[in-house]
């Protein structure tokens, strides 16, 4: 493991995060092949086992828009535009390939105009299906299984049990980290701000797996070190949406005055939660995390039980970080052209509210313009909570 | 000698072109105003005086624009994109790519070899991409239409909006001129949005040499800078790029002239 | 060409076929049988369109509510302005799929007051029985929209039916995968079934199920040849039309009726050919509607086209049958494994063709196929805002289209299904206008 | 104990209002916004202290609201715009569950609880569900904002307006106007245009009788009248609807004041006022 001097702790995290991809790309000019991939529904310990380095890609707030437009529809959800966008500028230019997951609509009906005009050595579609029954886990796992293949004969190289095995334990090392440095946020005001977990866990995905692991232990020792040095502020706030990877929103709400103390987002807790099992199988136990672990709304859970319990089932974790992280108000954050959590908004809300919390719902665009808007509404959410 | 007229009934200005053959021997542009109708009348008056000429001497009217119905006198219509294509193939026969920044929409068009049009986009029905925008805040800073080119490349420090509205700009530029901001670096910024919006509309239909920039915004030197910029080629600039539709019709004009007998 | 513009007593759309023109009337009986089905206490299930599950709703008996149709019924009547709202005051988003939103919309509406909202077009739509959705194809709607209607319809129960089709790559062929997939569909559908057997007291009558495929079949086929004659100069039947000879297509397939509608318009097609009889006398430019769902509320459109002097021989947009003798199916005796088999190979139909074409994928491919055989001089698409299965990738299939097979004039519309607020009659036809000169201007090179 | 005041002000983006509370009202201020909303605040505030007969000291806080609130280098606290509201109407119209505010910048629904804002929609991305769009149609128009509400109650007919966009659908009615539609139709049109946006935006919160309407859209008659026909039942107006939002700032002054004062803490005032931090003795 390459450990030099210097690049741990929040001032690391930074710094990837700020220059994002600087990693992969000195990884890459030492001969490793990187593969970029959308979502956090992308089995990266699939690719980790072929000995590639998995790197999410990952859009930008500060930059309009420009490029993408000339071969992506307006009516894709902006984060994959900003997403294909930034590739389109060569952002991403040390890519070897690109895996999509079937995740919306936005990713998956968009997979050819990644695939044709990147026109990267490497491309794959994860057909993943959208129910958990049975049927649908073993269809997954067979093209777990195709996707297997057809990375290995990309590295020309098979892709072992054991190997599978140890990508799953670093992994799950790397989210035992993670839930780890949620723990700080438990206290009140917390010893970790919002904006410093999203940056860090950002900046997670864009490195290999066990650097991640080493940076996020930094900064919870940093963290720990420096002691409670966060002011106290009136609200703690959960902030809950699809995919929030740039900072420019949990800082806007944390220099509103409140403290982002828990999330169901991704990068974050969605994401981060959940375990892969070490199966007999390797597979088995990947299959299982992806399809029925992670609770997104692009997954499709049966109804089993009365409604109640139904919107426990879809939502339930999101009842118990409200609980376990005493938040006082959750932020529904959706991106305008987004079905899979457009269509929950309402069921969402409703379930968010009957646990007793306030809930603002903002619709947004992922562009700079839009947050200054977005920053009056968040000052009179807060001031609402203030008022109870 | 048989003589021929184009008018292009604008969203923002008027224009007609009077035509001998097929060269131009006059040309008046005019803001449309509110009635159509009566600026139609107007301005192909005006023009038919410049060229010492009236109404009945024409052979044939061909009228083009937002507001071609009003033209009530003419022979018939025809639509912006041919017009354009046609003017611009008059103006700049190697040009290939062409664009239009009307008062409503910027339109970009490819045309082929013998100036018809082959490809088009139009911009969004939002007045913050189109040269609408320039206008009105041209207005709120107070400074002549003609004037804004010039001032905007003095700019050294761009200004950018925060919002994305026309009208909303309108305030908030007023806003940065009470806290100090200088005129010429909000229209640097301002330019510098629409340049944006249309070098991606250029992106998308794809940009062939030469290409041509018209319509009133071409009149905005500043404009046409800032898209040469952002496009990394110069543009082709007509004398008068507000007629340039116009004149296409007056084109169509003489075609069915010509053709007809 | 006057169009009114008040909903109310907007004329109905001249089409070219006598088949066209019955369409109206089967919609809205169909509608009216849902009605009186929901009265006489059958089974009705909401349903999504071309979810390969057709003929087994038809087998057990199950009424069918098309609940897209009914949105686009709001749509074609412009009727669907004040349920987009209903749905937007329940906080969903004006950006997603308008055929849902007009739905939920509805369906809010109609549980919050526990009857009809005020005059619904065409007598409105009745409470289902179950919801039968569809995971994994066309779109996030297919699982996100029932789902969200069960939260005004709680005791409604959901089947989400997992329906993949083989993506086309480049490092495998879909021959390599298509045996789980085809394993995968059956038994989602064999779980259709059992989840229909055990909430609306019917059974499955297998024979009868066979029986039904064996029409729908035939019925493929007869669409294919009626479709097929479209290719004959002057075209005798245009995409307008098409746009409702969709409806026995897409909500009828199974039914002897769908079977008859296409022989009948396939007679008529001859007919029309031998008398050399098109949609318009005199036919200038052919076009192909390249992709995208129309504007419901404005199929006129088409008939401005045709006052153009253009004409529509080919469409993609629910063209959702190929010759079953084409597909190259393995004889099977489960009937659902038969369904499974003709869906994979529908949506793997031209991954062949394309591989042999470099940079060609299946969609494009089809463009060029249809452009060919129709005889095509432009292409004409609608990008939809609201819907993100269809559309996204237009632009690109246009571009690559270009890039690999030829310039060809082409013309992006810009609107929506249902949403009328996004369409404007006067900018629409401008553009239409522009574009008739630049084929005018191709076509004289 | 002596008697104490509370200022609220509000920068619209449009007005300025400024409002000096006791128990009750005791001068407020009404004026445009120009560019210059600090200068402008300060002086507006001004003509409130002279219209009441006090001195900027005598004030024991002040809350500054609205678009420009950040702007008030004077005041004690900034509160947005919707708790303002709220409180304002809350005090005004106690009778009122939800709130529509039609501003120049924005136009927001709220819902009330006990007199305090529980929950909010709100419009400011584009002019033309504003109250902004009024005013660039009264412009266009040539006729005086405070007359458009009046005229179109005269209007006989409605005609379609097929431009969403403020500055487009401004430079449609003026080509409808001279082709002889009359004025009041297409004022009319507007009015239900506008009424037609606001209210599917606020009908997110579901809306709960009573209805109270402020800001600068509730002083045009025509509006509120296409807007009850919306809502299908009356609303209720504020005496000056223009200056709820800085009735509620003062009165929200008030509060802080108060529980200050309950709770025995020593208020932290602004910076440019510490040097008189001990204003409760
Ligand atoms: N002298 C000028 N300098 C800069 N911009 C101009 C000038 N004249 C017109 N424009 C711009 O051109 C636009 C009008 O262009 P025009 O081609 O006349 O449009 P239309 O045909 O829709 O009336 C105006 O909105 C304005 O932004
Ligand atoms: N006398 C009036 N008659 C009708 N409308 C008015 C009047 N005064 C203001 N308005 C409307 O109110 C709006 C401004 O309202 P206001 O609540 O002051 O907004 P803001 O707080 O953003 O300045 C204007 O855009 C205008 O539409
Ligand atoms: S934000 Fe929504 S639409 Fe966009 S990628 Fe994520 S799930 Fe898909
Ligand atoms: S295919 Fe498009 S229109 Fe149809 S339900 Fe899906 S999103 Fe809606
Ligand atoms: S955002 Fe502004 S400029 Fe754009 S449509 Fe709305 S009012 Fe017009």
């Amino acid at each position: 493991m390459p450990e030099e001097a210097g690049s741990r702790g929040l001032a690391a995290a930074d710094r990837y995060y700020e220059d994002y991809g600087s990693r992969v790309r000195e990884l890459k000019k030492q001969g490793k092949q990187i593969i970029g991939y959308l979502c956090a529904l992308t089995p990266v310990e699939i690719i980790a086992a072929a000995g590639l380095v998995p790197f999410r890609i990952k859009g930008d707030v500060n930059e309009p828009i420009t490029k993408a437009d000339t071969e992506m529809e307006t009516i894709v959800c902006p984060l994959v535009r900003s997403w294909f966008d930034m590739s389109l500028k060569g952002k991403y230019e040390f890519l070897d390939g690109i895996v999509i997951p079937h995740a919306c609509d936005s990713i998956s009906t968009t997979y050819n105009v990644w695939k044709n005009t990147l026109n990267l050595p490497y491309s794959h579609l994860i057909n993943m299906p959208h129910s958990t029954d049975g049927p649908s886990l073993k269809f997954y796992k067979a093209l777990l299984n195709t996707f297997r293949t057809s990375l290995s004969k990309f590295t020309g190289k098979e892709i072992s049990d054991q190997s599978l095995n140890q990508a799953i334990s670093l992994y799950n090392q790397n989210r035992a980290k993670v839930r780890e440095l949620y723990e700080l946020r438990k206290a009140s005001p917390p010893l970790i701000s919002g904006a410093e977990v999203a940056k860090l866990l950002i900046a997670s995905v864009s490195m290999p797996v066990e650097e991640a692991t080493l940076l996020i232990d930094s900064v919870i020792k940093e963290v720990k070190q420096r002691g409670g040095v966060l002011a106290a502020k009136p609200a703690r706030i959960m902030v809950v949406g699809a995919e929030v990877d740039d900072v420019t929103f949990i800082d806007l709400i944390e220099d509103s005055g409140a403290w982002v103390v828990a999330d169901d987002l991704c990068p974050g807790a969605r994401e981060f939660f959940d375990d892969a099992d070490v199966t007999a199988d390797p597979i088995e136990g990947i299959a299982e995390r992806y399809l029925r672990k992670i609770k997104c709304g692009r997954t499709f859970r049966e109804k089993k039980g009365d409604y109640d319990d139904y919107l426990e089932e879809r939502f339930g974790h999101i009842g118990r970080f409200i609980k376990d992280f005493k938040v006082d108000g959750v932020v529904l954050y959706i991106y305008k052209y987004c079905d899979p959590y457009g269509f929950d908004v309402p069921a969402m809300k409703s379930y968010i509210e009957s646990v007793g919390a306030p809930v603002l719902y903002l619709e947004d665009e992922y562009s700079m313009s839009t947050i200054g808007r977005l920053r009056t509404r968040i000052q009179a959410f807060l001031e609402v909570l203030g008022s109870k | 000698m048989v003589y021929v007229a184009g008018i292009d009934i604008g969203s923002a200005f008027s224009k007609a072109v009077i035509m001998a053959e097929n060269e131009i021997i006059a040309y008046e542009v005019m803001p449309s105003g509110g009635n159509y109708k009566l600026t139609a009348e107007q301005v192909i008056e005006e023009a038919l005086t410049k060229a010492g000429l009236s109404l009945k001497d024409i052979a044939y009217t061909v009228a083009t624009g937002y507001g071609a119905a009003s033209a009530s006198f003419s022979s018939e219509t025809a639509s912006d994109i041919s017009c354009l294509a046609r003017g611009v193939y008059y103006l700049f026969p190697a040009a290939r790519t062409a664009i239009d920044i009307g008062g409503q929409f910027t339109r970009v068009l490819k045309l082929n070899n013998r100036g018809r049009a082959t490809a088009f986009l139009l911009s969004e029905k939002c007045a913050a991409g189109s040269g609408r925008f320039l206008q009105v805040i041209a207005r709120v800073l107070q400074i002549d239409l003609e004037d804004i080119g010039e001032l905007s490349l003095k700019s050294k420090n761009r200004v950018s909006f925060n919002t994305g509205c026309a009208v909303f700009a309108e305030s908030e530029a007023v806003s940065r001129i009470a806290e100090g901001a200088a005129k010429e670096d909000i229209l640097a910024g301002l330019h510098r949005t629409l340049a944006a919006k249309i070098q991606t509309m250029v992106a998308r239909l794809g940009i062939e040499p030469d290409c041509a920039v018209v319509g009133g915004g071409a009149k905005d030197i500043g404009l046409v800078k800032s898209i040469e910029e952002g496009l990394g080629c110069r543009l082709l600039l007509p004398e008068e790029p507000r007629i340039v539709a116009a004149l296409g019709a007056a084109l169509v004009a003489w075609e069915k002239v010509s053709k007809g007998g | 060409m006057t169009e009114e513009k008040k909903p109310e007593e907007r004329k109905r759309r001249k089409t070219a076929t006598e088949a066209a023109s019955r369409v109206g009337p089967m919609v809205k009986a169909a509608l009216a049988e849902n009605l009186r089905a929901k009265e006489e206490g059958r089974p009705i299930a909401y349903s999504f369109i071309y979810s390969g599950y057709d003929e087994i709703i038809r087998a057990m008996d199950i009424v069918p509510a098309w609940t897209e149709n009914y949105a686009g019924v709001c749509g074609v009547k412009r009727d669907a302005q004040r349920f987009l709202e209903k749905a937007e005051s329940e906080n969903f988003s004006r950006s997603l799929c308008t055929y849902a939103l007009c739905g939920l919309g509805f369906d809010s509406w109609r549980e919050e007051t526990g009857e009809m909202p005020p005059n619904p077009p065409w007598g409105g739509q009745a409470r289902p029985t179950v919801m039968l959705g569809s995971g994994q194809i066309i779109c996030d709607p297919r699982y996100k929209w029932y789902q969200a209607a069960q939260h005004y319809m709680p005791d409604v129960p959901v089947y989400v039916a997992g329906l993949p089709y083989p993506p086309y790559e480049d490092d495998y062929d879909y021959r390599d995968v298509q045996g789980y997939y085809v394993k995968y569909i059956v038994e989602e559908l064999r779980g259709l079934v059992a989840f229909l057997e055990r909430h609306t007291n019917r059974k499955m009558d297998w024979d009868r199920l066979s029986e039904v495929i064996d029409i729908s079949d035939r019925t493929w086929n007869m669409i294919s040849e009626a479709y097929d004659l479209r290719k004959a100069v002057p075209c005798p039947m245009g995409t307008g039309d098409a746009m409702n000879t969709m409806v026995p297509m897409t909500f009828m397939m199974g039914t002897q009726e769908a079977y008859d509608f296409f022989k009948d318009l396939y007679d008529e097609l001859q007919l029309k050919i031998a008398n050399r009889e098109g949609v318009i006398p005199d036919e200038k430019y052919r076009l192909l509607w390249g992709g995208g769902l129309p504007s419901w509320f404005a199929l006129t459109d088409f008939n401005y086209f045709n006052s153009k002097g253009a004409v529509f021989p080919a469409e993609v947009t629910y063209r959702l049958v190929e010759p079953v003798y084409n597909l190259d199916l393995p004889r099977v005796s489960d009937p659902l494994e038969h369904l499974a088999w003709r869906w994979v190979k529908y949506w793997a139909y031209r991954h062949d063709k394309a591989r042999k074409r470099p940079g060609s994928n299946p969609d494009v491919e089809r463009l060029i196929e249809y452009i060919e055989d129709y005889k095509i001089d432009g292409v004409v698409m609608h990008e939809a805002f609201s819907c993100r299965s269809w559309h996204p990738g237009l632009i690109w299939q246009l571009n690559q289209l270009k890039r690999i097979y030829r310039d060809i004039p082409s013309l992006i519309l810009e609107s929506d299904i249902v949403d009328i607020s996004s369409y404007n009659e006067a900018d629409t036809r401008a553009r239409i206008d522009a574009f008739i000169d630049t084929l005018e201007a191709v076509k004289s090179r | 104990m002596k008697s104490q005041y509370f200022a609220g002000v509000d920068i619209g983006s449009t007005m300025t209002k400024v409002v000096i509370m006791s128990e009750a009202t005791l001068a407020s201020v009404i004026g445009p916004t120009g560019p210059e909303h600090r200068k402008l605040a300060n002086r507006v505030m001004e003509e409130a202290l002279a219209k009441a007969r006090l001195s900027f000291d005598e004030i024991t806080y002040v809350v500054a609201t609205g678009y420009g609130r950040i702007n008030v280098p004077f005041a004690d606290k900034q509160i947005t715009e919707i708790s303002c509201h709220a409180r304002g109407v809350g005090h005004l119209l106690p009778d009122a569950r939800t709130v529509i505010d039609i501003g120049g910048q924005d136009s927001k629904g709220i819902k009330l609880k006990a007199g305090r804002a529980v929950d909010f929609v709100m419009n400011d991305k584009c002019a033309a569900g504003t109250g902004r769009f009024l005013e660039v149609m009264a412009e266009g128009l040539g006729v005086s904002l405070e007359d458009m509400g009046r005229l179109s109650l005269e209007a006989k007919n409605r005609v379609e307006i097929s431009n969403t966009c403020t500055v487009f659908a401004a430079q449609e009615v003026v080509a409808r106007l001279s082709e002889g539609v009359a004025l009041p139709d297409i004022i009319a049109s507007l009015h239900e245009a506008i009424a037609t946006r606001i209210y599917g935006m606020v009908r997110r919160l579901k809306i709960e009788r009573e209805v109270a309407l402020t800001g600068g859209g509730a002083k045009n008659i025509g509006l509120v009248k296409a807007l009850e026909a919306k809502l299908g039942f009356p609303v209720l107006l504020p005496p000056e609807p223009l200056l709820t939002g800085a009735i509620g700032a003062a009165l929200l002054g008030k509060d802080i004041v108060g529980e200050a004062v309950e709770k025995g803490e020593t208020l932290v005032r602004s910076e440019r006022r510490l040097t008189e931090a001990s204003i409760f003795t």
